[in-house]
Parts: structure tokens; C-alpha cells; sequence
């Protein structure tokens, strides 16, 4: 079946759920991807919307945001942002998945600021909930485009903390768990390894080669020890995709 | 008791003043009090301080309209639409004038407010530790753990307490106790955190509509210090079981502010040249219609019965 | 996902340890979960912390049964019969044995449980500054205020993570997702800083009923380890919109634990020689009924629709 | 109309309580006299319970505990205790009524330990919401039975501080505003005069004297400068008493 790039991402994110997990999920991509992993591999994942909601069961129809009327329809909890946010802080929170505007090679998330915070180039719109999920999940998803101006050496602001300046730093940080466990962009998968904990590059999906996606890295993009192809979607991760995109938004 | 009712124009003019720090909806995504973003622009207000971790483009359009100094929030832009262009023209290029922004996370400002609420001295916060937010945020300040024997370091985050919070709902009394339901954001922290508290009702009801589901309450009448009778307030933001979201609103809100020269005809438009929240309905007309939620799934009942 | 469902026998076996620190009932004086405490008392739990605000007389009724090491909380007796005549002997006169109390007000212990919950390092408190609290709990510390400019003395409470929460409500469906309504005392704090949650659930419903007020939930079903369908385990204690506070059974047991031997007789009459909580029902006979909730006073419906 | 010296306590304790402030309310007592103040001329006094409820209007029933559910009927807000200590905390409560086994000569209150809290010779409930009220209100108000073995000079253990040691010690421990404003007792009322707060006869009820009152307290009580005797109940104090207390309990 044929599929586009957006569609491969969304399903490699989806893999990143193990069923039973408790996830915190963001809008866009990671909506769709926690939607496709209760739809395939992990059925008892549980889903946190740091609006205040938490579901079982995927909306009853399109989420422009997370607060949307479909989302609290059926919703298993109906609460506040501080309890949820809380009990993320409390190391309930086994995933959480962001975007972002920039990554860099540590996996620190930059959605605040281009250039110089006090002057900045560009004014992006700042963390939200993300510096709270990237502190404080057991495992940090991050979901960006595949470009050299968005993977870059070193952020210009770190909004969302991953391994912050590699190996101990984000222990010594103070923060006792998870940093970034993948980078899932539309030509690869990167992941930390080693004890510098820096990224590299675990999978890349299939039309792409490593050498392209090391291309459109901004920095030198060293290959993980285990780096295979992505495999493709399945024919059932496909299809419960498109159920939940059934006009093709992300066709 | 005395009635609290009041017109929108009314209950700001009163209740806000130049200067003040205000919340403009604490629900995140929904529940946003577009008709008090709109009121303040035609009433002029200056040099606010909007509070909030999320207003979608309410603060984006404040900001476009001048009235703002300094934003403390989490995240300001256009939820569904993408960056916000006039906070972005403001922080890039100065215009219409530079603002300040007070860095937070979700949780640190949620806290923030709570603090605030509880007559808390601080919230200890460890989820902006290795955060650039702790380098550009002033007001915030990493300690060790007094009680912790090994290294811990802990943000401290200082209490919020806003002058104002508008929190719309989807029922009151006309005395200020009301029913709000459907995720809550930082509802409850927000107005426990500040002196005055404007709701604005989409539907005013008898007190004992009220008093027979208490634990529907989120905050108790005696702080609250204005009710407005104004439905469809949040439009284009959603409200629980009233109003679905108008995305293309936000859309074409999105595209045209791209330009100053957009932002300018779009403020005219919809607000400047819109007396009151009552011509606003109007305005949109079928539009309106076509966004309220029409099914019904409704709440089992609970009894509180003392006997 | 798999149904929790439980006896209590079963649930308490399986989750609860000698020298836990457990919850029993967190919702101050109403909902105090009785049938957990008889249970324990058969299954001969030692050394238990029992972590509450007030649990009213369960937490006297335990100590008098030897099963406790230590009190972490505010207030012990029996709230509307008076002292708590075991929670005395065993200060007084170390009977059964001696115990240790960790004093708290009601608001230092619902901080320290949300600290646990929140994953806070501590809960920064004003309220017990000056009290002899400060020096007869070790665990509470005074530092001064780092963010302020003059003398600004604070207590540090440490979090408080109990091992075993056991919390009813009136009603759940097999997955641990659950209603609870009246007054809510510190059950969200509790329930979300305990490592295992046990409900009592007055009635055991379909998940599409608790799906259908996801605002009447106080902590999310992944939380609870057991479900315990058991009628009327809150008595002599009040179930808001079920069951009456049986205050002749408070009396009737603060008269006869005055003395060791009335207190022995009376554990052996409603404890030891009940097999179970349907014995325990089945001997109360129609006094439960009596105690019943009879007239209705609904919550008003809300609408959850999404379109 | 003839009354019991209880009746009298609760309406003198009535008359503490202005219209439309916020009340935090005890059991026993304190509830009834918060119900004859709205009933009288506080009609829109506002009750708050720790147990997490707020009320406009009385219970429709006798209540034995705060969570009773007659107190649930009906209830303005039926919250979360943190939430109500908290806006104590915050300062949003005028009034707070607690009783107690001791009550010293700077109005701190004893619920905890008589003797030695290592080896007490009685053991007391303890604090329950007392010490919050008591440090947290802006005015204190304390019930209690007159007898010298109660109103002592020192207490054993404060659990809930009224002017600790009396002049600015209060406000040196930390705590900003309050202190006992009148202990309430079945012969008088003592309240805090001069700067080292010290609490004096301010007045005596019908049927005692000063000496009489002096004779029952543990300390060398001084009149206050404006001492009186307590004016006797009205007709409609007592009225709305007996409405409150169809059974009559406290007659």
C-alpha cells in the first residue's frame, strides 16, 4: 500500500508506545501516533492532555486542539492542568511526545526563541506544557521535520531539556530521569547512545539512505551500532491510521 | 445577597484598569473570553500584563492591538492557525511597540497561581531544572532542597496574584456561584488567585440550579466580583457542550494578521467597528448557529439528598 | 483492559504489608472506609502508619487492636462521641503497646500528600509557624523564605507517599474509574501520592456511566490497583447521597472502649466474631436500612457532546 | 425569655461574626452560633468547612460532623480541604471559631498533650484544622468551658497560636496578621488589651461576676478598660436559637 512520509512518521512514532503506557500526548502528529498505537499494539495505553483530560479511547471526531469539544466527550478524567502536569512531575508519566523548532545533538528542544532571547530573530511561541514533559517523562519522543536548520548542533534556546550538554549534564541538572529516547523525523529515526548520550542515527525510512539524512543533519550524524532501515508500515498500521484520518490530512 | 449582574462594558470599565495584570481565561484551549479581549481593545486599555499559560490568539490580537506590556505565560500564538504574527512583529520588530515576556512552563505557571491562591511564600518546581527558562524568567530562582541530603536542586517559583481574572462559564447565578465543566485547565488556581473575578455566563440561572451540584463548582461565589450574561463569549474558542470550535476563524485570523497592514483591517472588522458583543453575534449570524453543539450526552445524576 | 475486581479479604491480602503506611479513608468524616479496618484487624496487620487528616475512630479502633506502629496525622478520637478511649491507653499507659505520632494540622498533612502526589520536594507551609507541631515532628522543617528581602520564616513539609490508600466511593466500574461526590476532604492528594490504590466502591457500574462525568472522577483508573464492590463499608461513617451517619454506633462504641475489657468485647462482638463485611451487614440488619438515604436531590445534567 | 448558659455562649458567639464575612466553622458550638448570626443580623455570613464544603444557608438537618450528609445538601461549594485551608492561607477568611481542653493567658489553645508530649499524661485528638484556623484567620475565636483547670496561665503544648508569648511574639514567629480576637467562655468573654495582648475581662455574662470570673481563671485576670456585662439575649437571638435547635440540645 502506498503511503506518504507524513503517514511513515506518524506510525514509526506510534512504535514508541508499549501498551499499557501512560502517555502524554500532544497535538498534530502525536495525536495521531497515540491513536495508531491503541489501534494496533498497545490497546491499554492511556492517553494525558495536559489541558486537564485524560482518555482511554481515541475522540469521537477531529481535534483541532486538545481541548476540543470531541476530546471531552468520553473522557476518562475531566481535571485540572496542575494535576496532570503533577502527576508527570511524580514520574507517572511513562512517554511524552513533542515538537519543536529546532533539536539539537543532545536532543534539547528549542521552541522559544531564535537567536538572542533579548533580540530574537525569531519570537516562537514558548514551552507550554513542553519543558514540564521533557523534564519529567520517563522517555522523551521528540517529532520535527528533517532539516539542517531544525536538526542543528546546539539550540539557541533550550525550552525542553534532553540531554542537555550530554553525559551527566542532565543528571547534575538535578533531574533524576528520562531526556530524549528519540528524535522521529520524516527520514529517520535518531536515537542517544553511548555515554555522551549523543544522538545517532538508529533508522532511516525507507526512500532515504543514510548519507541523505546525514545531509540534512546540522551536525556530523554518526551511525548507532544497531542503525537498520525503518520498516515500513504494516498493512494494519496503515489502515488504522487512515480510520482516524479518514479525509486524508496527513495523506 | 446582593446581585452581581453587569454588562460586559460595563463590569470592565469598572473592574480593569491601565496597568493591571489579568487573566484572560485559564482553561488552555478552550473557554477563552474572546468578548473581554475585544471590550478592553475598545475600551483602550494599556500596559496589561496578560497571565495566562495558554490564550491562543487572544493575547496574539491584545498585543497586535497595543494594549499590552508583558505577557507571563507559557506559550503564546495560535493554536490551530500557527505563530503568532503580532507577537511575533512585537518581539522582531517592535510593533505596534516592544513587549516583556515572563517565561514559564504549564506547570510553573499553574503552580505560580496556586501559590498565589494559597498564600503559598513559593511553589517548588523541579520541572524547569536545565531549562534556558531559568535564565530568561528573572523571577525565578534554583535552591538546594533543605531537606535533602545529597544534591536536589529546586526551582522556586514566586505566587501569581493577578488583579483580574475573566473566566467564563457555562452557567451562574446572578451572585457568582457557578457550573463549569469539561477540563479545567488552571480555572480554579486562577481565580482563587485573584482579587477580582469577572465570569462570563453563558447561561444565568437560579441559585438552587447551583446549590444541586456543588462539586460542579470550581470556585465559590464571594470571591467572584462581577457576572455577565454573555453567550457565545469564548466564540471562536470552543465551550464545553455549547460551542464547537471556529477553526476557519482562527484560520483566516491566522492569515491576515500576517501583515500589520491585515492585522489593521481584521481589528476594524471584528472588533473596532463592532459596538458590543451583542452586534458581534449578530455579525456571525447563521455562522454562529452552525457551531452550537447540538447532541446531547448527558451527566448521570448524583444525589446529595441529607436524608 | 483487565478487571480489578476484588474481595476485600483478597484485596487487602494481596496489597497490604506488615508496617505499611496506609490511608484509610480520606475524605475527613464521612467515607471512612470501616470494612477495610475490621478486615485488617482479622487478618492481623502489625505495625501499620496510618496517614490521615482524621479517620475518626478507625484509626482508635486500630491502635486499641495493637495493630499500629505510628500515627501520621492531625486529629485521633471519635469525632462525635469524644476522646479516643485507645488512642489514650496506648499514650498513657503503653495498652496494648506504646505508639508514635507524627502531629500534623489538616492542612500540613493534605500538603505533604500532594507533594507526594505532585512529585513536589516539599510543600512550603505557613500555618503551623509558632505552633508546638514544629517541635514534636521532626520530620517538619523551618527555613527563611529565599525569595524574600525581610525575615520570612516558612515550614518545609517532606512529601508523603503512602504505601496503600484505601478510598471509597459510591460508585466505580470494573477498571478502577470511579465517581465520587460530596465534600472531597484529601482524597485527590491521597489517592494520587499512595503506590497502590484500593476502592470500596458502593456500587459497581458500567464504565460508560463514569465515561459520562469524567468531572466527578478525583484520580484516573490507572492509578487503582483494586476494585472491592462492598455495600455500606463506610459504616457507622456517612456515603454522601447513600447512607446516614449512624451516630448511636459512635456513641455505643465510645462507652464501651472506655475500659480495655469493654473495648475487648466490643472488637470481639463487631470484628473478630464477624466473618466478613456480609456478616457485618447481615448482623447490623435493619438499622443499615434505616440509615439509608431515602429522598432524592439530583445533580442537575450537564452536557459532555462533542458536537 | 429564660436561657441555659450554653444558649448564652452561642449567641455571645453569634455576635463575633459580621455580616457578610467569610467563616471558618467548628463543629458543636461554633456551628450553632455561626447559624444564629445569619439568622439575626449576618445574613450573609458564609460558612467555610475543612472537610471541603461551603455554605450560604444552614443545614436542613441536626448535623453530628461536618461531612454529615444534611451539610452536603444544599452546599454552595463541595470541594477539596486543601482548597479551603488554602484560601485561609491566602487570607480570604475573616473568622475562625476552634475549642479546646486549654486556653492560656495570650489566648493559645491546647488540643494536643496535657504534660509532657513525650509521656502525656492525657493524650488530646490534636490539632485537626485548629492550628491552620488560628494561625490563618484574620480574627480567632475561641470556645471554651470556664473552669481554672482550662483557662491557664501557660499551656502545656499550643497547638494553635494565639499572641504565643504575647506583644509582637505572634509576628515574629511568622505569622502575619490574627490572634485571638475573644475567648468565649460559659461565665465571659476575655479579649486582648494593650501591647502585650494579654487577655482581659472585657465582659461578664448575667448571673456571674468579675470576682466570680477571676475565681475560674488560672491567671490573675485584669478587667478590661471597657469592661461590661454581657448583654442578655434578645428575644429574636434566642428565637432563631430554637430554630436552629428544635430538640434543644443546648437548652
Amino acid at each position: 500500500m502506498a503511503y506518504s512520509t507524513q503517514e511513515l512518521m506518524i506510525i514509526a512514532a506510534a512504535r514508541e508506545i508499549a501498551d499499557r503506557e501512560v502517555v502524554f500526548v500532544g497535538m498534530r502528529l502525536p495525536i495521531m501516533a497515540f491513536g495508531v498505537a491503541r489501534a494496533t499494539h498497545a490497546p491499554d495505553a492511556v492517553g494525558l492532555f495536559e489541558c486537564g483530560l485524560v482518555r482511554h479511547t481515541p475522540a469521537s471526531g477531529m481535534l483541532y486542539t486538545m481541548g476540543d469539544p470531541p476530546n471531552q466527550e468520553g473522557a476518562a478524567w475531566a481535571t485540572g492542568t496542575v494535576q496532570l502536569l503533577g502527576l508527570l512531575q511524580g514520574g507517572r508519566v511513562d512517554v511524552g511526545f513533542i515538537g519543536g523548532a529546532e533539536v539539537d545533538r543532545f536532543g534539547n528542544v528549542n521552541t522559544s526563541y531564535i537567536g538572542d532571547p533579548r533580540r530574537p530573530k525569531v519570537k516562537l511561541p514558548g514551552s507550554g506544557g513542553a519543558a514540564d514533559i521533557a523534564a519529567m517523562a520517563h522517555r522523551l519522543l521528540v517529532i520535527i521535520n528533517h532539516e539542517r536548520r531544525r536538526l542543528v548542533e546546539r539550540v539557541d534556546y533550550v525550552t525542553s531539556v534532553g540531554h542537555l550538554d550530554g553525559g551527566a549534564s542532565r543528571r547534575r541538572a538535578g533531574l533524576r530521569r528520562g531526556g530524549t529516547a528519540a528524535v522521529i523525523t520524516d527520514k529517520a529515526i535518531l536515537r542517544p547512545w553511548g555515554p555522551e548520550r549523543e544522538l545517532h542515527l538508529a533508522s532511516w525510512h525507507p526512500g532515504t539512505t543514510p548519507d541523505e539524512v546525514r545531509d540534512a543533519t546540522g551536525w556530523d550524524l554518526r551511525l548507532h551500532p544497531e542503525a537498520r532501515p525503518t520498516p515500513p508500515p504494516t498493512e494494519a498500521e496503515l489502515a488504522a491510521l487512515r480510520r482516524l484520518d479518514p479525509e486524508g490530512f496527513w495523506r | 445577597m446582593e446581585p452581581k449582574l453587569a454588562s460586559l462594558r460595563e463590569a470592565l470599565a469598572a473592574h480593569v484598569r491601565d496597568g493591571d495584570r489579568i487573566v484572560l481565561g485559564a482553561c488552555l484551549e478552550p473557554h477563552i473570553p474572546f468578548a473581554a479581549t475585544y471590550e478592553l481593545i475598545r475600551q483602550g486599555r494599556r500596559d496589561l500584563e496578560v497571565i495566562a499559560p495558554i490564550s491562543d490568539a487572544s493575547t496574539d490580537i491584545l498585543v497586535g492591538a497595543g494594549c499590552v506590556r508583558r505577557v507571563t505565560g507559557a506559550w503564546v500564538g495560535n493554536v490551530s492557525g500557527g505563530l503568532g504574527h503580532n507577537y511575533r512583529r512585537a518581539f522582531e520588530e517592535g510593533i505596534p511597540h516592544r513587549i516583556e515576556v515572563r517565561d514559564h512552563s504549564n506547570f510553573s505557571l499553574g503552580m505560580a497561581l496556586m501559590a498565589g491562591a494559597y498564600g503559598m511564600p513559593f511553589a517548588p518546581v523541579r520541572s524547569l531544572l536545565g531549562s534556558d527558562i531559568l535564565r530568561s524568567n528573572p523571577e525565578l530562582r534554583v535552591i538546594e532542597n533543605p531537606l535533602a541530603d545529597e544534591p536536589d536542586p529546586v526551582v522556586l517559583v514566586p505566587p501569581l496574584c493577578p488583579d483580574v481574572a475573566v473566566i467564563p462559564v457555562q452557567r451562574a447565578d446572578p451572585y457568582g456561584n457557578a457550573h463549569h465543566w469539561g477540563n479545567q485547565g488552571v480555572v480554579q488556581e486562577a481565580a482563587l488567585a485573584a482579587r477580582k473575578v469577572i465570569l462570563l455566563a453563558e447561561e444565568i440561572v437560579e441559585p438552587e440550579v447551583i446549590g444541586a451540584d456543588p462539586n460542579r463548582v470550581l470556585f465559590p461565589g464571594f470571591v467572584v466580583t462581577a457576572v455577565v450574561h454573555e453567550p457565545a463569549a469564548v466564540h471562536p474558542s470552543p465551550m464545553t457542550g455549547v460551542w464547537r470550535r471556529d477553526t476557519a476563524f482562527f484560520q483566516d485570523y491566522h492569515a491576515r494578521s500576517r501583515t500589520r497592514e491585515g492585522f489593521e483591517a481584521w481589528l476594524e472588522e471584528w472588533v473596532l467597528s463592532v459596538p458590543d458583543h451583542a452586534a458581534y453575534r449578530a455579525k456571525l449570524g447563521p455562522r454562529l448557529e452552525a457551531l452550537r453543539i447540538r447532541r446531547r450526552v448527558l451527566s448521570p445524576p448524583v444525589n446529595y439528598a441529607g436524608d
